[in-house]
């Protein structure tokens, strides 16, 4: 198993990458008209809901959220590694992040966008959401700051234009490397433009390793706050089975969960698609698996305690919420999201797997079904069994639009990602440089040390 | 407050229909929209009439016979909401929801707007009232009166006194006044006991009612009345409370209000009473002769009463007087109803509260004007009138015989016999279906007319109806009118001077405007005076109830033993508010819950757990049920308030025509009932069907408020509950 | 500018409610419903139905659990499975509470839900943009969300039935949260009128629409702060504070021979209704 | 008197430092190795910067203030939107309360932080720029380059110590 | 380290104004952006001309007095003779037919004038005429004549022109009525958010009124002078 090699040609790297953004192949166009196709089912089922009312959504009362928020919360969870991953690893010099860290912020930023679309699908009014935003308007009122909703609208929007930046500045100097390899035409316009007249010179170098690792710095709390806020939504509440301390964690554990998954799903795609196999190594995937182990374990821990709390806090009606879910209609639900969430991570333990591509590959996708059910598993069963008996739900049952909705979203991300790996480079060429030179650093000096010893090096 | 009637009228076309748009815009556009709607604006105002400002007026409700007054809410000629008239000794300014619906009777898009000529054509060719009439009196010609039968619901005031005068034109005694659901066996045993049809009881004075199967919350006799007695026999005098105790095999409203609710096998409540009697111990002569059988032990094993709870009540019936016996349709619904009813008032006797909590109620001193009870018997009348072929015109007025006449009496077919069947009607319902001619009425809102309530609450009162806006349809009529013009066709020499029934209303109030209280007033002032009280009160004579008790011709048989073929007794059960169906296509009703099982827009079945868990019936499984005479499919509902050889079907869905939200919701119980007849009075033993259940594999989600935790307030204080010892009245306000 | 008035005002933008706050001068609306009086004949409702312009949603939207009822009669049975429920029913009227410190109203974004000065849990129709979190927070589930454009909706107000809509209440359109108001458009009538006549509402001048058809008078609304209204004393009498949580009956659990009660009084929103528990008679 | 640019290209990084190191300690006249030479890599080189002599970041200092701005401007403005005419008690709460107002605080700290800094980045690193006339592709590739600005006399000595250290090639330019 | 004060110093002051403006810059900001809220006004600034079923001279009824010629003069009939329901009730209304009839029967001058005969064919025909509305507010909103007359024209004895005009601009200039101001709700909170006082020199008095508004009780000047704002509760304009 062999991991990036030491000697490989700078000039060999730079050919790689920008290799991948040649033109496609035919099965890129396939994809990407499924994708396309995906969106305009969600679309059709929007336009519909929206022209008929929401209740074509199936939805009723008390029962009024649905899987939209339930989609909301999963897509702003997925965006978390992303960022959070890169920005902690940068911290901790983890070189081996260089190679998987620009595909993985992307994601962020895409999925960030498509969560974005749920708050529009999910309000009764979309075409009045104007009015939660707050701006000096002829009304002379301003939106409601107490709500928890709008702690959201702000968590994200700061989060979402960060994690863009973030990504913009960390993408300057392979923008140049386009730019300069590029050959005339809309594309090297384009990169002339993003490169900002990037030349590597010390003085950018300079800055640019200051600003970069003060983003990174800002980025990790924001992140843990944007998640805790979306538990806020539900901690701050009153209803049962929410308004539960352990929430902000709770969430932001989970978030990271599924958006490990995802990166391990998108590493093994790219590394297939973009013959990335010298970059996207084995050893990488097994760092990224461990890591999602371990973060798998603190999910199920939490989760327990989540379950110890309500024992604990003895609220008769907690506990019924809970029950609810386990033992009520909810039920397979729940349990499948415990069998993915809990059980299934549990094949990451053994090394064997840790670099089984097809195995990692299904592994990561029943995760982020987990994590998608756990979602749901959240929103629902509140309302179907909340405080007053007498309004205790019917198990209610989403819609074709809601379903329809939830899925076009997916094609909707895969359309962004799949825009994004043609147009930009998906590895971070001057990172594996510098991780390669570091490294041949490194093995030079442990040379000279061995041959110190007087030893052969093997 | 208005002027004049005239006035009043021109008041009405004056204003138009101003502002209808009002409202309609909902949410959505969010700034001024200039010179869109147009204002509403007057040719001449008189100065009450202030736009944006409601005008209160007076008038009767006409939703029931019960005849409450309402006072509707009229802005820019529209009416919007019917209130109580608080002048009212009926209502007390209370209103029932079937009453508030009355306005969506009144816009409701279903309603008759043209005269129709069935014959040929089945959706029938409007034609003018010119035309009606004369095709009437055409008809009409060369018939006698013998072969003319007009049927009607129950009616009164000028309307029947002018429907009298029209039947005397030729001589026509065959007057059918028949209501599906009336108390009518009641009322011929209180004649009997009492010697009134319907005395006065005063609930609020009882310290105890003990009430078998009168379901006075929901809608027995006139509701809105009881429940404010009730209110106040609730609050007790002094902070003693009052008591109710209900018997009856399925649970009613007022079952579900009981202190006490007790499941006696069906048809054996007049032994109860016997054998309450018999506890009490202080009857005498033939009474305690004739209860001496009744033992406690035979008693309880008869009726499934246990032999405490006798006693208990017993003891409470002495311990705390004066009482109130009441027998309600659960009693008189069997053929042997008279005699139950004969029984239970006798107790009532026996207990001293003649005169106590039953009185005489006032009546009216106008004989001609009191009101024609409809019952059931009626009914049967004229079915065998029409199979014998007797009948070659037929009027329909208030009544919808082919919905509400069980299928064993074959109306349907009998009444095709007829030659030329005439039907006035507000909708196209099931009766109306079958006429040659139909002709639109006017809503009760849009109408004159004047009513003589059955039930007296305290001294004598006439209701005044008048239109509380402009007709909606130009071409509906007012009963009155189209009487009237009938009546012209027989005798227009002595009705020539009537322009209208308007006319002939204040006419026929302004001449006995002493009796009125309106001696020596000019005639306009108070005929506005009463038009805008809406009720004229008058010094009604009361006579004296007979109180002695006597046990005359009581004879109560065993209860029925089991048929193994039909094992379960059918109770149709009526609805508070959609009763016999009549009111069924007001969506209001539709959708507000039926208090008992909150079902709404369908029927059901009620049967017992423990019974369904025999019979492996589950809620929302479909059910067939089969009795001699037909059978009907319908949801199941597991309700805990029956018993187990008792289901229940409630009374006033399942319509096959009347209009969209009638049309196709639940099933007519009415079709399988049993023609079984009272054998004295000769009335319909509604409660004698015996039939049986059967699965039919099909199961549907009962549509209910009641969500999946049922009654069940899984341990949180929603709606607690605390014995009387463990509360202090006297501290309350 | 803002941030003076800001710095000025201080302690009233910083005020807590309703503890250590009276704020309700000269109104505080608030409601008490007997139990034992109430029969359950639904009259109240269908009152609302025809005062406040609520859709008939019809079978198939009732039975998806979008009925639009704001005041909707409860009924429950004895728990102890007693063969019949040979005690009678019991029946809840239950609409919004009105509460004090409402759960729905720190959480609706855009702040169309809010605190009036009379006591009163506003509903701003045109400002609500439909994110239903106010219902997704209210413990008594009484909030009702137009899932669809009733308006144009077939046979909810064909022809002339629209004719009956009530002018002082706007018809609402899809999207949008609504809820019992305890007729405010009446309150605000008798509010103005009083107001030029130079004196605040006397105790029974205004009604709302369930109170006015009550048949057993269960439903006793008026001013809480003035103490000759009807709502006053019977508050008084069954011990029962606005501000407070735990109630006199609640110390002395049975000893206090009281019925008042507020209904998920420990999640402390402070509803304005009280409910009178129902009573049975011990004697049979 | 006219200056002049030269690029020279090293193949890797050890030369190109010995280069610089070299150009500093040779005083060379018409030539000031503080400002006047700049080097361009494929990757970030830090330990040059002790061969380059320190030069200052200030890039933390925009952050502070963005940073602080933006948490001040968020207080103040919802404090000031929440104290308007309009102000509805909402809950029981106070109109101004303080929880939610600085979770909106915290957020719009981190926005400011994040938009002014990089604005400082672009600011300090002089971006954006118009290239330079020498550049060569080969440096975003796997190349240094070394870019010396000096008078006509001095050209010939760089060029000497540039060779010395086997620059794979000069590029050379007119300067104005 | 002082630097550093005298930098948060500096910036606090600076947001506290910065904000303190954004916050209050409200109207004059929805104009600048174009607020989508703000009701439609034609290019002279005044709400669309409406076409009315007979052209009426507001100027002639209304308008002031001219003393060289008097038949281009007005006759300045108080506003609330015609609009009479304005005092009484939520709305001002049209006046009846009968009252337009009143005093044009008697006025032989301009008998035959064609508006005055269109005039006479409603009445004659018995028909109420269609006018238009001209200040239509949205249907979730409650306006109420009678209280905004109370107070500014009873209680603070002010000329009912201007307190009419404050809101309907200057119509006794106008022949048929048409929108002089932006009747939107940033324009009605302006004037709810000033400090009223509450009567005036002259005016009916308002013991006994009664006040709730939230944050802002009536204050009492040192001269005695009771003012308040006009209500802040949302529920008092919405229905």
């Amino acid at each position: 198993m062999k991991d990036i090699r030491e000697d490989i040609a700078w000039a060999k790297i730079n050919k790689d990458v920008l290799h991948s953004l040649e033109n496609p192949r035919k099965m890129f166009w396939v994809m990407l008209v499924v994708a396309i196709a995906m969106v305009g089912v969600g679309v059709g089922c929007e336009a519909y809901q929206y022209i008929t009312g929401m209740g074509v959504a199936n939805m009723d009362n008390p029962h009024v959220w649905g899987l939209y928020i339930a989609s909301f919360i999963f897509w702003i969870g997925m965006s978390h590694s992303g960022t959070l991953l890169s920005a902690i690893l940068h911290l901790m010099h983890a070189d081996w992040r260089k190679p998987i860290y620009r595909f993985a912020e992307a994601m962020t930023t895409f999925s960030l966008m498509t969560a974005g679309l749920f708050v529009f699908v999910h309000l009764g009014r979309a075409w009045q959401v104007y009015y939660a935003i707050p701006y000096p308007n002829e009304r002379g009122i301003w939106p409601n700051f107490q709500s928890p909703l709008l702690w959201d609208a702000m968590a994200i929007f700061t989060y979402l234009s960060s994690s863009i930046l973030f990504l913009y500045v960390g993408m300057i100097p392979d923008l140049a490397i386009c730019r300069d390899n590029m050959n005339p035409g809309w594309r090297k316009k384009l990169y002339t433009a993003l490169a900002l007249g990037w030349e590597g010179t010390d003085r950018q170098w300079r800055n640019f390793r200051v600003t970069y690792l003060t983003i990174a710095c800002f980025l990790i709390p924001l992140a843990v706050s944007v998640h805790s806020i979306v538990a806020s939504d539900f901690a701050m509440s009153q209803q049962p089975g929410w308004h539960i301390t352990s929430f902000p964690p709770y969430f932001v554990a989970g978030a990271l969960y599924s958006g490990c998954a995802a990166i391990i799903t998108l590493f093994i795609i790219l590394r297939y698609v973009f013959r990335f196999e010298e970059y996207m190594t084995l050893p990488i995937l097994k760092k990224i698996v461990r890591l999602t182990f371990a973060i798998s374990m603190v999910w199920t821990y939490l989760n327990m305690i989540e379950m110890a709390s309500v024992w604990y806090g003895h609220d008769p009606v907690a506990k019924d919420t809970l029950l609810e879910r386990m033992y009520g209609p909810y039920a397979p639900f729940w349990w499948s999201m415990i069998f993915c969430g809990s059980i299934v991570p549990l094949i990451m333990a053994f090394k064997r797997f840790q670099t089984n591509i097809p195995v990692m590959f299904v592994v990561s996708l029943l995760l982020n079904l987990g994590m998608w059910l756990e979602r749901w598993m959240i929103v629902s069963p509140t309302f179907a069994h909340g405080y007053y008996p007498w309004t205790w739900d019917h198990d209610q049952w989403p819609s074709f639009v809601q379903w329809g909705i939830v899925f076009g979203s997916f094609g909707w991300f895969t359309l962004l990602f799949m825009g994004f790996c043609k147009l930009f480079p998906s590895v971070s060429m001057y990172e594996v440089k510098e991780m390669v030179y570091h490294r041949s650093l490194a093995t030079k000096a442990a040379a000279g040390k061995l041959e110190a010893a007087g030893k052969g090096a093997h | 407050m208005m002027d004049s009637g005239f006035d009043r009228r021109d008041f009405l076309k004056v204003l138009g229909w101003g502002g209808t748009t009002a409202a309609l815009g909902g949410c959505g556009f969010t700034s001024m929209e200039d010179g869109k709607e147009t204002v509403v604006s007057y040719v001449e105002a008189k100065d009450y009439m202030i736009p944006s400002i409601s005008v209160y007026y007076n008038s009767t409700c006409t939703q029931c016979d019960m005849g409450c007054s309402i006072s509707g809410r009229v802005r820019e000629g529209r009416v919007l909401k019917l209130e109580g008239n608080p002048e009212s000794a009926i209502n007390r300014g209370k209103l029932c929801g079937l009453g508030q619906a009355g306005v969506q009777h009144h816009y409701n898009p279903d309603r008759v707007r043209e005269p129709l000529l069935r014959t040929g054509s089945k959706s029938g060719e409007t034609i003018t009232w010119e035309k009606a009439y004369g095709l009437i009196a055409e008809k009409l010609n060369g018939v006698s009166g013998e072969e003319i039968a007009f049927l009607t619901g129950g009616m009164s005031g000028h309307l029947k006194v002018l429907m009298g005068n029209y039947l005397d034109s030729f001589g026509c005694k065959n007057h059918f006044v028949y209501e599906a659901i009336a108390p009518a066996v009641v009322r011929a045993a209180n004649k009997k006991s009492y010697g009134v049809e319907m005395p006065r009881i005063s609930i609020n004075k009882a310290k105890v009612v003990l009430s078998f199967g009168a379901d006075f919350l929901g809608s027995w006799v006139s509701p809105v009345h009881f429940s404010q007695q009730y209110a106040q026999f609730r609050k007790g005098v002094n902070g003693q409370r009052g008591v109710l105790i209900q018997v009856e095999s399925k649970m009613t409203l007022t079952g579900a209000n009981a202190d006490r609710w007790l499941a006696v096998r069906p048809g054996t409540e007049g032994i109860l009473a016997l054998g309450i009697i018999n506890a009490l111990g202080t009857a005498t002569g033939d009474v305690a002769a004739a209860v001496k059988g009744y033992d406690k032990v035979r008693v309880s094993k008869d009726t499934g009463v246990s032999a405490e709870q006798i006693d208990k009540i017993a003891a409470l019936l002495k311990a705390r007087t004066p009482s109130l016996v009441l027998v309600g349709s659960a009693a008189e619904g069997y053929a042997h109803g008279s005699q139950n009813a004969a029984a239970i008032n006798l107790l009532n006797q026996v207990l001293g509260n003649v005169g106590k909590t039953v009185e005489a109620a006032a009546s009216v001193p106008f004989p001609q004007m009191a009101p024609a009870l409809g019952n059931t018997a009626a009914l049967q009348g004229l079915n065998k009138g029409l199979a014998e072929g007797k009948f070659k015109v037929l009027f329909n007025y208030a009544a919808n015989p082919v919905f509400t006449a069980p299928a064993a009496m074959k109306f349907k077919d009998n009444m095709a016999k007829a030659g030329f069947k005439v039907v006035f009607a507000h909708y196209l319902d099931e009766t109306a279906l079958q006429a040659d001619l139909v002709l639109p009425l006017d809503s009760g809102l849009e109408d004159w007319g004047s009513h003589v309530p059955e039930y007296m609450a305290e001294g004598a009162q006439i209701n005044i109806q008048q239109p509380l806006m402009e007709k909606i349809h130009a071409n509906t009529r007012g009963m009155g009118d189209i009487l009237l013009s009938l009546v012209k066709q027989r005798r227009s020499e002595d009705y020539k001077k009537y322009a209208d029934y308007y006319a002939y209303l204040r006419d026929a109030l302004l001449k006995n405007k002493d009796a009125f209280g309106g001696k020596g007033i000019d005639d306009d002032v108070f005929w506005d005076d009463t038009l805008s009280k809406g009720i004229v009160k008058l010094a009604g004579s009361t006579g004296a109830l007979s109180a002695k008790a006597s046990a005359a011709g009581l004879t109560l048989p065993a209860p029925a033993a089991i048929d193994a073929q039909f094992p379960l007794q059918l109770i149709p059960s009526v609805n508070h508010s959609l009763r016999d169906g009549r009111n069924t296509n007001q969506p209001w009703l539709q959708e507000s819950p039926d208090p008992l099982t909150t079902i709404v827009w369908d029927s059901w079945v009620e049967i017992h757990p423990k019974k369904a868990a025999e019979l492996g019936i589950a809620e929302g499984d479909i059910v067939e049920i089969t009795s001699k005479n037909g059978s009907i499919k319908v949801q199941a509902y597991l309700f805990p308030g029956i018993h187990p050889d008792v289901i229940s079907v409630p009374l006033g869905r399942g319509h096959e025509a009347m209009g969209r939200y009638a049309k196709d919701y639940g099933v007519n119980p009415f079709l399988i009932l049993d023609a079984i007849f009272d054998k004295e009075t000769g009335e319909l033993a509604m409660h004698e069907t015996r039939v049986k259940v059967s699965k039919t594999g099909q199961k549907v989600i009962v549509v209910k408020d009641e969500g999946p935790a049922g009654g069940r307030q899984m341990g949180k204080k929603i709606a607690p509950r605390l014995p009387t010892d463990k509360v202090d009245f006297s501290k309350e306000v | 500018m803002s941030v003076t008035t800001l710095l000025e005002g201080w302690s009233d933008w910083r005020h807590e409610h309703p503890i250590n706050d009276q704020p309700h001068n000269p109104y505080k609306w608030a409601m008490s419903i007997d139990l034992d009086a109430c029969t359950g004949c639904n009259a109240c409702s269908v009152a609302c139905y025809a005062e406040n312009n609520l859709p008939v949603v019809g079978k198939e939207k009732y039975a998806h659990g979008q009925v639009m009822h704001w005041l909707r009669i409860e009924r429950y049975w004895d728990e102890d499975g007693r063969e019949f429920p040979d005690q009678g029913a019991r029946f809840l009227p239950m609409m919004c509470q009105q509460c004090e410190a409402a759960p729905c109203e720190t959480v609706c974004p855009v702040g169309a839900t809010n605190h009036t000065p009379d006591g009163l849990n506003s509903q701003i129709y045109n400002r609500c943009i439909g994110s239903r979190y106010c219902s997704a927070n209210c413990p008594f589930k009484v909030r009702y969300f137009n899932w669809y454009d009733y308006p144009t909706t077939d046979n909810v107000w064909p022809a002339e039935m629209n004719q009956q809509l009530n002018p002082d209440v706007t018809v609402r359109g899809k999207g949008v949260m609504e809820k019992c108001t305890f007729c405010v458009q009446r309150l605000r009538e008798a509010e103005s009128n009083a107001k030029s006549q130079g004196r605040v509402v006397r105790d029974g001048e205004v009604q709302t629409a369930c109170q006015q058809v009550c048949l057993p008078g269960a439903i006793t609304f008026g001013n809480l702060v003035d103490p000759e209204s009807k709502v006053h004393k019977k508050w008084q009498a069954q011990q029962v504070e606005l501000a407070k949580d735990v109630q006199a009956k609640d110390k002395e659990e049975g000893g206090s021979k009281l019925r008042g009660y507020r209904i998920l009084e420990e999640l402390r929103p402070y509803p304005s209704v009280m409910y009178l528990e129902r009573v049975r008679d011990s004697a049979i | 008197m006219s200056q002049r640019h030269l690029l020279a290209l090293f193949d890797n990084f050890d030369e190109a430092a010995a280069a610089v190191k070299e150009l500093r300690n040779t005083s060379i006249k018409g030539f000031d190795s503080n400002k006047d030479m700049i080097m361009k890599s494929p990757i970030e080189h830090p330990e040059i910067e002790e061969v380059l002599g320190d030069k200052p970041v200030y890039v933390q200092f925009f952050t502070l203030g963005g940073a602080l701005s933006g948490g001040l401007l968020a207080f103040f403005l919802i404090a000031g939107a929440q104290a308007v005419f309009f102000a509805q008690s909402k809950g029981g709460k106070p109109i101004v309360p303080f929880p939610p107002d600085f979770v909106l605080t915290y957020e719009m700290f981190i926005l400011g932080g994040v938009y002014i800094t990089i604005l400082g980045f672009l600011i300090c690193a002089g971006l954006p720029a118009k290239r330079s006339p020498l550049y060569s592709a080969k440096v975003s590739e796997d190349q240094i380059g070394i870019l010396v600005k000096s008078d006509e006399g001095a050209i010939n000595t760089l060029k000497a110590i540039f060779t010395k250290h086997q620059a794979l090639e000069i590029q050379e330019e007119a300067g104005k | 380290m002082h630097r550093f004060l005298r930098l948060s110093v500096l910036l606090m002051g600076l947001f506290a104004a910065m904000s303190g403006y954004a916050v209050d810059a409200a109207q004059s900001a929805s104009i600048v952006w174009g607020e989508t809220t703000m009701p439609p006004v034609t290019a002279d600034g005044q709400g669309p001309a409406i076409e009315q079923p007979i052209e009426f001279p507001h100027f002639r009824h209304a308008g002031d007095a001219n003393k060289d010629h008097p038949e281009k003069g007005g006759m300045e009939i108080n506003c609330m003779y015609c609009h009479t329901y304005a005092r009484r009730s939520a709305v001002a209304g049209i006046p009846p037919l009968q009252k337009c009839i009143g005093c044009h029967q008697s006025i032989e001058s301009v008998r035959e004038s064609p508006r005055i005969k269109k005039l006479f064919e409603y009445w004659d025909a018995k028909k109420a005429i269609p006018w238009k509305k001209v200040h239509d507010v949205p249907d979730y909103v409650r306006f109420n004549h009678e209280r905004h007359i109370k107070r500014f024209i009873f209680q603070q004895n002010r000329p009912f022109q201007e307190a009419c005009g404050y809101c309907h601009g200057n119509v006794k200039e106008l022949t048929v009525g048409r929108r002089l101001k932006a009747i939107s709700m940033g324009w009605c909170v302006d004037c709810h958010k000033k400090d009223h006082p509450v009567t005036a020199e002259g005016g009916t008095s308002a013991d006994g009124q009664a006040y709730w508004y939230a944050y802002k009780k009536p204050t009492v000047s040192a001269s005695g002078v009771v003012t308040a704002n006009g209500p802040n509760d949302c529920w008092m304009c919405h229905k």
